[in-house]
Protein backbone atom coordinates (compact mmCIF):
# COMPACT_ATOMS: atom_id res chain seq x y z
CA UNK A 1 0.00 0.00 0.00
CA UNK A 2 1.29 3.34 -1.28
CA UNK A 3 0.27 6.22 1.16
CA UNK A 4 3.09 9.15 0.71
CA UNK A 5 3.77 12.68 1.23
CA UNK A 6 6.78 13.48 -1.22
CA UNK A 7 9.09 15.94 -2.42
CA UNK A 8 9.39 14.25 -6.28
CA UNK A 9 6.94 14.62 -8.88
CA UNK A 10 4.00 12.09 -8.78
CA UNK A 11 3.82 9.13 -10.84
CA UNK A 12 -0.10 8.26 -11.20
CA UNK A 13 0.84 4.87 -12.67
CA UNK A 14 2.88 3.64 -9.94
CA UNK A 15 -0.38 4.27 -7.58
CA UNK A 16 -2.62 1.92 -10.30
CA UNK A 17 -0.31 -0.73 -10.42
CA UNK A 18 0.02 -0.55 -6.50
CA UNK A 19 -3.70 -1.22 -6.48
CA UNK A 20 -5.07 -3.36 -9.90
CA UNK A 21 -4.82 -6.71 -8.34
CA UNK A 22 -6.13 -10.03 -10.13
CA UNK A 23 -9.35 -9.96 -7.98
CA UNK A 24 -9.83 -5.72 -8.72
CA UNK A 25 -11.22 -5.31 -12.55
CA UNK A 26 -12.15 -1.77 -11.57
CA UNK A 27 -9.35 1.21 -10.82
CA UNK A 28 -10.40 4.44 -10.33
CA UNK A 29 -7.91 7.39 -10.40
CA UNK A 30 -8.13 11.07 -8.99
CA UNK A 31 -5.26 13.06 -9.82
CA UNK A 32 -5.34 16.74 -8.68
CA UNK A 33 -3.21 19.13 -10.98
CA UNK A 34 -2.39 22.61 -10.12
CA UNK A 35 -4.86 25.13 -12.39
CA UNK A 36 -3.54 28.45 -13.92
CA UNK A 37 -6.69 30.06 -12.85
CA UNK A 38 -8.32 30.16 -9.17
CA UNK A 39 -10.79 32.07 -7.20
CA UNK A 40 -9.54 34.82 -4.93
CA UNK A 41 -11.38 35.21 -1.28
CA UNK A 42 -13.90 37.69 -3.18
CA UNK A 43 -14.72 34.57 -5.93
CA UNK A 44 -13.03 36.27 -8.40
CA UNK A 45 -10.27 34.47 -11.05
CA UNK A 46 -6.85 35.12 -10.05
CA UNK A 47 -4.19 33.88 -12.21
CA UNK A 48 -1.59 31.51 -10.34
CA UNK A 49 1.99 31.62 -10.27
CA UNK A 50 3.03 28.66 -8.61
CA UNK A 51 2.35 27.11 -5.22
CA UNK A 52 3.94 26.14 -2.70
CA UNK A 53 3.48 22.90 -0.69
CA UNK A 54 4.09 22.30 3.50
CA UNK A 55 3.33 19.15 5.08
CA UNK A 56 2.95 18.01 8.92
CA UNK A 57 4.87 14.67 7.27
CA UNK A 58 4.75 11.99 9.62
CA UNK A 59 1.32 13.27 11.45
CA UNK A 60 -0.08 13.68 7.72
CA UNK A 61 0.75 10.47 6.25
CA UNK A 62 -0.46 8.99 9.65
CA UNK A 63 -4.19 10.19 8.40
CA UNK A 64 -3.86 9.28 5.08
CA UNK A 65 -3.30 5.41 6.12
CA UNK A 66 -6.63 6.19 8.82
CA UNK A 67 -8.22 7.43 5.27
CA UNK A 68 -7.28 4.01 3.93
CA UNK A 69 -8.51 1.86 7.30
CA UNK A 70 -11.85 3.96 6.42
CA UNK A 71 -12.28 2.74 3.10
CA UNK A 72 -11.57 -0.79 4.23
CA UNK A 73 -14.22 -0.70 6.76
CA UNK A 74 -16.47 0.65 4.62
CA UNK A 75 -16.15 -0.61 1.54
CA UNK A 76 -14.22 -4.01 1.80
CA UNK A 77 -12.58 -6.01 -0.87
CA UNK A 78 -10.60 -2.66 -1.69
CA UNK A 79 -7.46 -1.13 -1.89
CA UNK A 80 -6.40 2.18 -1.69
CA UNK A 81 -3.09 4.28 -2.86
CA UNK A 82 -2.25 7.62 -2.45
CA UNK A 83 0.24 10.35 -2.72
CA UNK A 84 0.75 13.99 -1.96
CA UNK A 85 3.12 16.29 -3.41
CA UNK A 86 5.26 19.29 -0.97
CA UNK A 87 7.61 21.96 -2.19
CA UNK A 88 7.60 24.32 -4.75
CA UNK A 89 4.96 23.28 -7.98
CA UNK A 90 4.08 24.95 -11.12
CA UNK A 91 1.14 25.42 -13.08
CA UNK A 92 -0.05 21.53 -14.43
CA UNK A 93 1.94 19.54 -11.57
CA UNK A 94 -0.39 16.92 -10.35
CA UNK A 95 -0.67 18.12 -6.24
CA UNK A 96 -2.04 14.69 -5.41
CA UNK A 97 -3.23 11.58 -6.96
CA UNK A 98 -5.37 8.83 -5.32
CA UNK A 99 -6.04 4.89 -7.24
CA UNK A 100 -8.91 2.81 -5.08
CA UNK A 101 -9.02 -0.93 -6.40
CA UNK A 102 -12.39 -2.58 -6.04
CA UNK A 103 -14.37 -5.73 -7.22
CA UNK A 104 -16.42 -3.37 -9.08
CA UNK A 105 -16.46 0.14 -10.14
CA UNK A 106 -19.18 1.34 -8.61
CA UNK A 107 -17.34 0.85 -5.25
CA UNK A 108 -13.92 1.62 -6.63
CA UNK A 109 -15.57 5.52 -7.71
CA UNK A 110 -17.40 5.61 -4.17
CA UNK A 111 -14.36 5.28 -2.79
CA UNK A 112 -12.00 7.25 -4.07
CA UNK A 113 -14.30 10.28 -4.43
CA UNK A 114 -14.77 9.40 -0.16
CA UNK A 115 -11.02 8.92 -0.31
CA UNK A 116 -10.06 12.68 -2.10
CA UNK A 117 -13.29 14.71 -0.10
CA UNK A 118 -11.47 13.60 3.44
CA UNK A 119 -8.00 13.91 2.63
CA UNK A 120 -9.10 17.61 1.78
CA UNK A 121 -10.52 18.01 5.06
CA UNK A 122 -8.41 16.31 7.17
CA UNK A 123 -4.97 15.77 6.18
CA UNK A 124 -2.37 18.06 7.47
CA UNK A 125 -0.95 20.05 4.23
CA UNK A 126 -1.00 23.78 3.74
CA UNK A 127 -0.87 25.48 0.37
CA UNK A 128 0.99 29.01 -0.50
CA UNK A 129 -0.47 30.59 -3.53
CA UNK A 130 1.79 33.29 -5.30
CA UNK A 131 -1.33 34.60 -7.50
CA UNK A 132 -1.90 38.07 -9.51
CA UNK A 133 -5.59 39.52 -10.77
CA UNK A 134 -3.47 42.43 -13.20
CA UNK A 135 -4.13 45.44 -10.17
CA UNK A 136 -2.80 43.19 -7.61
CA UNK A 137 -0.62 40.23 -6.88
CA UNK A 138 0.37 38.61 -3.62
CA UNK A 139 1.17 35.32 -1.82
CA UNK A 140 -1.84 33.98 0.67
CA UNK A 141 -2.09 30.44 2.16
CA UNK A 142 -5.13 29.22 0.68
CA UNK A 143 -7.73 27.00 2.55
CA UNK A 144 -9.73 24.51 1.70
CA UNK A 145 -13.43 25.02 1.96
CA UNK A 146 -13.71 21.37 2.96
CA UNK A 147 -11.34 22.13 5.56
CA UNK A 148 -12.05 20.65 8.99
CA UNK A 149 -13.49 22.93 12.03
CA UNK A 150 -12.04 22.85 15.72
CA UNK A 151 -14.64 20.79 17.79
CA UNK B 1 10.31 22.13 34.24
CA UNK B 2 8.30 19.58 32.18
CA UNK B 3 8.33 20.43 28.53
CA UNK B 4 6.22 19.78 25.69
CA UNK B 5 7.22 19.68 22.30
CA UNK B 6 5.19 22.82 19.75
CA UNK B 7 4.93 22.22 16.05
CA UNK B 8 3.42 24.89 13.83
CA UNK B 9 2.82 25.37 9.96
CA UNK B 10 1.81 27.25 7.49
CA UNK B 11 1.00 30.89 8.49
CA UNK B 12 1.86 30.26 12.30
CA UNK B 13 4.76 28.96 11.45
CA UNK B 14 5.43 32.57 9.92
CA UNK B 15 3.82 34.03 12.40
CA UNK B 16 5.98 32.54 15.52
CA UNK B 17 9.42 32.81 13.18
CA UNK B 18 9.75 29.06 13.64
CA UNK B 19 8.01 25.55 12.91
CA UNK B 20 9.04 23.75 16.75
CA UNK B 21 8.94 25.39 19.98
CA UNK B 22 10.19 23.63 23.04
CA UNK B 23 7.33 24.81 25.26
CA UNK B 24 6.94 24.51 29.56
CA UNK B 25 3.99 22.54 30.57
CA UNK B 26 1.94 23.62 34.01
CA UNK B 27 0.58 20.60 35.77
CA UNK B 28 -2.97 19.35 34.47
CA UNK B 29 -2.63 21.51 31.87
CA UNK B 30 -4.66 20.98 28.48
CA UNK B 31 -4.14 21.69 25.04
CA UNK B 32 -6.32 24.73 24.77
CA UNK B 33 -4.91 26.31 27.92
CA UNK B 34 -1.33 25.74 25.97
CA UNK B 35 -2.39 27.41 22.88
CA UNK B 36 -3.95 30.50 25.41
CA UNK B 37 -0.04 30.62 26.91
CA UNK B 38 1.10 30.50 23.44
CA UNK B 39 -1.14 33.38 21.64
CA UNK B 40 -0.27 34.88 25.01
CA UNK B 41 3.85 35.14 23.85
CA UNK B 42 2.71 35.67 20.34
CA UNK B 43 -0.43 37.77 20.28
CA UNK B 44 0.12 37.49 16.04
CA UNK B 45 -1.71 34.43 16.73
CA UNK B 46 -5.07 35.32 18.11
CA UNK B 47 -6.67 35.89 14.87
CA UNK B 48 -6.02 31.85 14.00
CA UNK B 49 -6.25 30.14 17.08
CA UNK B 50 -10.28 29.80 17.22
CA UNK B 51 -9.55 28.21 13.95
CA UNK B 52 -7.30 26.24 14.93
CA UNK B 53 -7.28 22.49 14.76
CA UNK B 54 -5.07 20.62 17.46
CA UNK B 55 -3.15 17.37 17.41
CA UNK B 56 -1.28 16.06 20.17
CA UNK B 57 1.08 12.96 18.94
CA UNK B 58 0.29 13.44 15.66
CA UNK B 59 -3.58 12.38 16.00
CA UNK B 60 -6.13 14.62 15.87
CA UNK B 61 -6.76 15.66 19.82
CA UNK B 62 -9.52 18.30 21.06
CA UNK B 63 -8.59 21.91 23.43
CA UNK B 64 -9.71 19.20 25.90
CA UNK B 65 -6.73 16.91 25.83
CA UNK B 66 -4.88 16.76 28.54
CA UNK B 67 -1.00 16.70 28.19
CA UNK B 68 2.09 14.61 29.39
CA UNK B 69 5.50 16.15 29.33
CA UNK B 70 7.19 15.10 26.51
CA UNK B 71 4.20 15.34 24.16
CA UNK B 72 4.07 16.71 20.60
CA UNK B 73 1.22 19.32 20.40
CA UNK B 74 0.55 20.73 16.47
CA UNK B 75 -1.71 23.64 16.37
CA UNK B 76 -2.80 23.65 12.44
CA UNK B 77 -4.73 26.67 10.26
CA UNK B 78 -7.32 24.69 8.36
CA UNK B 79 -5.34 22.51 5.82
CA UNK B 80 -5.07 23.30 1.96
CA UNK B 81 -4.05 20.29 0.30
CA UNK B 82 -5.35 18.41 -2.63
CA UNK C 1 -9.72 14.47 -27.75
CA UNK C 2 -8.39 10.79 -27.81
CA UNK C 3 -11.02 8.15 -28.84
CA UNK C 4 -10.04 4.82 -30.33
CA UNK C 5 -10.44 1.26 -30.15
CA UNK C 6 -7.16 -0.59 -30.36
CA UNK C 7 -5.22 -3.32 -30.61
CA UNK C 8 -2.00 -1.86 -28.90
CA UNK C 9 -1.69 -2.27 -25.42
CA UNK C 10 -3.53 0.96 -23.63
CA UNK C 11 -1.69 3.64 -21.84
CA UNK C 12 -3.52 5.59 -19.23
CA UNK C 13 -1.60 8.18 -18.68
CA UNK C 14 -1.79 9.12 -22.71
CA UNK C 15 -5.89 9.55 -21.98
CA UNK C 16 -5.06 11.66 -18.61
CA UNK C 17 -2.74 13.97 -20.44
CA UNK C 18 -5.00 14.45 -23.05
CA UNK C 19 -7.50 16.09 -20.60
CA UNK C 20 -5.52 17.42 -18.04
CA UNK C 21 -5.68 21.21 -19.35
CA UNK C 22 -4.38 24.13 -17.26
CA UNK C 23 -8.63 24.89 -16.70
CA UNK C 24 -9.03 21.52 -15.47
CA UNK C 25 -7.42 20.76 -12.19
CA UNK C 26 -9.19 17.57 -11.19
CA UNK C 27 -8.88 14.21 -13.40
CA UNK C 28 -10.46 11.08 -12.54
CA UNK C 29 -9.73 8.04 -14.85
CA UNK C 30 -10.93 4.18 -14.69
CA UNK C 31 -9.15 1.46 -15.53
CA UNK C 32 -10.92 -2.13 -16.51
CA UNK C 33 -8.35 -4.73 -16.20
CA UNK C 34 -9.28 -8.15 -16.67
CA UNK C 35 -9.84 -10.21 -13.39
CA UNK C 36 -8.75 -13.94 -12.90
CA UNK C 37 -12.00 -14.57 -11.17
CA UNK C 38 -15.60 -13.70 -13.08
CA UNK C 39 -19.14 -14.53 -11.98
CA UNK C 40 -20.44 -17.47 -14.05
CA UNK C 41 -24.29 -17.59 -15.19
CA UNK C 42 -25.02 -19.43 -12.60
CA UNK C 43 -23.34 -16.99 -10.21
CA UNK C 44 -20.29 -19.24 -9.27
CA UNK C 45 -17.01 -17.57 -9.99
CA UNK C 46 -15.18 -19.64 -12.73
CA UNK C 47 -11.64 -19.06 -13.21
CA UNK C 48 -10.69 -16.97 -16.47
CA UNK C 49 -7.74 -17.71 -18.91
CA UNK C 50 -7.77 -15.47 -21.21
CA UNK C 51 -10.67 -12.84 -23.12
CA UNK C 52 -10.94 -12.51 -26.85
CA UNK C 53 -12.40 -8.88 -27.53
CA UNK C 54 -14.10 -8.04 -30.96
CA UNK C 55 -15.72 -4.71 -31.37
CA UNK C 56 -17.50 -3.25 -34.40
CA UNK C 57 -14.95 -0.46 -34.87
CA UNK C 58 -16.19 2.05 -37.01
CA UNK C 59 -19.26 2.11 -34.88
CA UNK C 60 -18.08 1.66 -31.68
CA UNK C 61 -15.69 4.77 -31.71
CA UNK C 62 -18.37 6.57 -33.19
CA UNK C 63 -20.79 5.80 -30.26
CA UNK C 64 -17.81 6.35 -27.96
CA UNK C 65 -17.57 10.40 -29.53
CA UNK C 66 -21.53 10.43 -28.79
CA UNK C 67 -20.54 9.91 -25.00
CA UNK C 68 -18.02 12.53 -24.83
CA UNK C 69 -20.86 14.69 -26.60
CA UNK C 70 -23.31 13.51 -23.90
CA UNK C 71 -20.73 14.49 -21.24
CA UNK C 72 -19.65 17.84 -22.35
CA UNK C 73 -23.50 18.48 -22.78
CA UNK C 74 -24.56 17.33 -19.20
CA UNK C 75 -21.73 18.87 -17.34
CA UNK C 76 -20.06 21.48 -19.90
CA UNK C 77 -16.56 22.66 -19.34
CA UNK C 78 -15.46 19.09 -19.43
CA UNK C 79 -13.28 17.20 -21.51
CA UNK C 80 -12.90 13.34 -22.12
CA UNK C 81 -10.88 10.67 -23.49
CA UNK C 82 -11.71 7.06 -24.00
CA UNK C 83 -9.91 4.19 -25.46
CA UNK C 84 -10.87 -0.07 -25.39
CA UNK C 85 -8.52 -2.40 -26.57
CA UNK C 86 -9.44 -5.08 -29.01
CA UNK C 87 -7.83 -8.69 -29.52
CA UNK C 88 -6.87 -11.46 -26.74
CA UNK C 89 -6.25 -10.35 -23.40
CA UNK C 90 -4.70 -11.81 -20.09
CA UNK C 91 -4.99 -11.70 -16.60
CA UNK C 92 -4.25 -8.63 -15.58
CA UNK C 93 -4.33 -6.43 -18.73
CA UNK C 94 -6.30 -2.93 -19.54
CA UNK C 95 -9.13 -3.68 -21.39
CA UNK C 96 -10.78 -0.29 -21.07
CA UNK C 97 -9.61 3.31 -19.91
CA UNK C 98 -11.44 6.31 -19.42
CA UNK C 99 -10.35 9.96 -18.14
CA UNK C 100 -12.17 13.25 -17.22
CA UNK C 101 -11.06 16.45 -16.95
CA UNK C 102 -12.87 19.21 -15.09
CA UNK C 103 -12.48 22.47 -12.96
CA UNK C 104 -14.09 20.81 -9.94
CA UNK C 105 -13.90 17.07 -9.14
CA UNK C 106 -17.28 16.37 -8.12
CA UNK C 107 -18.09 16.89 -11.84
CA UNK C 108 -15.21 14.80 -12.89
CA UNK C 109 -16.52 11.88 -10.70
CA UNK C 110 -20.07 11.57 -12.32
CA UNK C 111 -19.01 12.28 -15.64
CA UNK C 112 -16.32 9.33 -15.58
CA UNK C 113 -18.45 6.94 -13.91
CA UNK C 114 -21.52 7.73 -16.55
CA UNK C 115 -19.09 7.63 -19.48
CA UNK C 116 -18.02 3.65 -18.12
CA UNK C 117 -21.65 3.14 -17.58
CA UNK C 118 -23.00 4.30 -20.93
CA UNK C 119 -19.36 2.51 -22.61
CA UNK C 120 -20.79 -0.72 -20.96
CA UNK C 121 -24.29 -0.46 -22.03
CA UNK C 122 -24.19 1.04 -25.66
CA UNK C 123 -20.70 0.42 -27.32
CA UNK C 124 -20.46 -2.52 -29.93
CA UNK C 125 -17.62 -4.47 -28.23
CA UNK C 126 -18.10 -8.53 -27.42
CA UNK C 127 -16.24 -10.49 -25.47
CA UNK C 128 -15.05 -14.26 -25.29
CA UNK C 129 -14.22 -15.88 -22.23
CA UNK C 130 -12.18 -19.03 -21.65
CA UNK C 131 -13.43 -20.00 -18.61
CA UNK C 132 -12.44 -23.33 -15.99
CA UNK C 133 -14.81 -24.43 -13.04
CA UNK C 134 -12.67 -27.47 -12.21
CA UNK C 135 -15.10 -29.61 -13.51
CA UNK C 136 -16.03 -28.11 -16.80
CA UNK C 137 -14.30 -25.52 -19.19
CA UNK C 138 -15.34 -23.27 -22.23
CA UNK C 139 -15.67 -20.73 -24.01
CA UNK C 140 -18.87 -18.31 -23.75
CA UNK C 141 -19.51 -14.93 -25.08
CA UNK C 142 -20.06 -12.84 -22.03
CA UNK C 143 -22.81 -10.25 -21.84
CA UNK C 144 -23.06 -6.55 -19.82
CA UNK C 145 -25.57 -6.39 -17.28
CA UNK C 146 -25.95 -3.11 -18.57
CA UNK C 147 -26.25 -4.07 -21.99
CA UNK C 148 -28.94 -2.00 -23.72
CA UNK C 149 -32.27 -3.76 -24.68
CA UNK C 150 -33.80 -3.83 -28.30
CA UNK C 151 -36.60 -1.45 -28.31
CA UNK D 1 -31.62 -6.09 -57.68
CA UNK D 2 -30.82 -3.92 -54.74
CA UNK D 3 -28.83 -4.75 -51.75
CA UNK D 4 -27.48 -4.16 -48.63
CA UNK D 5 -24.14 -4.99 -46.40
CA UNK D 6 -25.42 -6.94 -43.58
CA UNK D 7 -22.97 -6.85 -40.40
CA UNK D 8 -22.72 -9.62 -38.31
CA UNK D 9 -20.49 -9.78 -34.82
CA UNK D 10 -19.53 -12.42 -31.97
CA UNK D 11 -21.87 -14.85 -31.70
CA UNK D 12 -23.80 -14.22 -34.87
CA UNK D 13 -20.74 -13.96 -37.02
CA UNK D 14 -20.10 -17.43 -35.59
CA UNK D 15 -23.65 -18.57 -36.32
CA UNK D 16 -23.43 -17.45 -40.20
CA UNK D 17 -19.98 -18.00 -40.52
CA UNK D 18 -18.84 -14.94 -41.63
CA UNK D 19 -19.07 -11.09 -40.67
CA UNK D 20 -19.91 -9.67 -43.20
CA UNK D 21 -22.72 -10.42 -46.20
CA UNK D 22 -24.14 -8.91 -49.04
CA UNK D 23 -28.27 -9.29 -48.87
CA UNK D 24 -31.05 -8.80 -51.44
CA UNK D 25 -33.49 -5.87 -50.28
CA UNK D 26 -36.85 -5.91 -50.96
CA UNK D 27 -38.73 -2.68 -51.46
CA UNK D 28 -39.72 -0.75 -48.88
CA UNK D 29 -38.00 -3.20 -46.52
CA UNK D 30 -37.62 -2.66 -42.77
CA UNK D 31 -34.31 -3.74 -40.90
CA UNK D 32 -36.87 -6.50 -38.69
CA UNK D 33 -37.81 -7.58 -42.07
CA UNK D 34 -34.35 -8.00 -43.13
CA UNK D 35 -33.80 -9.94 -39.61
CA UNK D 36 -36.78 -12.03 -40.38
CA UNK D 37 -35.42 -13.18 -43.87
CA UNK D 38 -31.85 -13.61 -42.43
CA UNK D 39 -33.45 -16.06 -39.94
CA UNK D 40 -35.02 -17.80 -42.52
CA UNK D 41 -31.77 -18.59 -44.17
CA UNK D 42 -29.97 -19.01 -40.73
CA UNK D 43 -32.51 -20.72 -38.08
CA UNK D 44 -29.51 -20.42 -35.97
CA UNK D 45 -30.18 -17.11 -35.44
CA UNK D 46 -33.33 -17.54 -34.33
CA UNK D 47 -32.85 -17.30 -30.42
CA UNK D 48 -30.64 -14.56 -30.39
CA UNK D 49 -32.36 -12.14 -32.91
CA UNK D 50 -35.39 -11.52 -30.05
CA UNK D 51 -32.04 -9.54 -27.94
CA UNK D 52 -30.66 -7.99 -30.98
CA UNK D 53 -29.92 -4.87 -31.61
CA UNK D 54 -29.97 -3.10 -34.38
CA UNK D 55 -27.27 -0.48 -36.28
CA UNK D 56 -28.03 1.35 -39.86
CA UNK D 57 -25.14 2.73 -41.28
CA UNK D 58 -23.29 2.45 -37.81
CA UNK D 59 -25.87 4.27 -36.00
CA UNK D 60 -28.29 2.38 -33.83
CA UNK D 61 -31.77 2.10 -35.22
CA UNK D 62 -34.71 -0.20 -34.37
CA UNK D 63 -36.46 -2.98 -36.46
CA UNK D 64 -38.93 -0.46 -38.05
CA UNK D 65 -36.06 1.71 -39.49
CA UNK D 66 -36.89 1.56 -43.22
CA UNK D 67 -33.84 0.70 -45.22
CA UNK D 68 -32.01 1.99 -48.72
CA UNK D 69 -30.24 0.13 -51.11
CA UNK D 70 -26.30 0.28 -50.00
CA UNK D 71 -27.32 0.96 -46.30
CA UNK D 72 -24.53 -1.26 -43.48
CA UNK D 73 -26.96 -2.79 -41.37
CA UNK D 74 -25.75 -4.48 -38.29
CA UNK D 75 -27.36 -7.09 -36.14
CA UNK D 76 -25.52 -6.46 -32.98
CA UNK D 77 -25.47 -9.35 -30.00
CA UNK D 78 -25.61 -7.97 -26.28
CA UNK D 79 -22.66 -6.07 -25.45
CA UNK D 80 -19.62 -7.06 -23.22
CA UNK D 81 -17.16 -4.20 -23.68
CA UNK D 82 -15.19 -2.87 -21.05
Amino acid sequence: MIIKITDQPLNLQELIDDVATEANGGVVAFLGVVRRWNDGPDGQPREVHWLEYEAYKDAAEEVMRDIARQVEEKWGLTSLAMAHRVGHLEIGDPAVGVAVGAPHRGIAFEACEYAIDTLKATVPIWKKESWETGAEAGQSWVVNKESAQPE
Amino acid sequence: MDKVKVKLFAAFRETVGQGELDWPLGPAQTAGELLDSLVGEYPGLAGGAKSALVMVNRRYATRQTALQPGDEVAFLPPVGGG
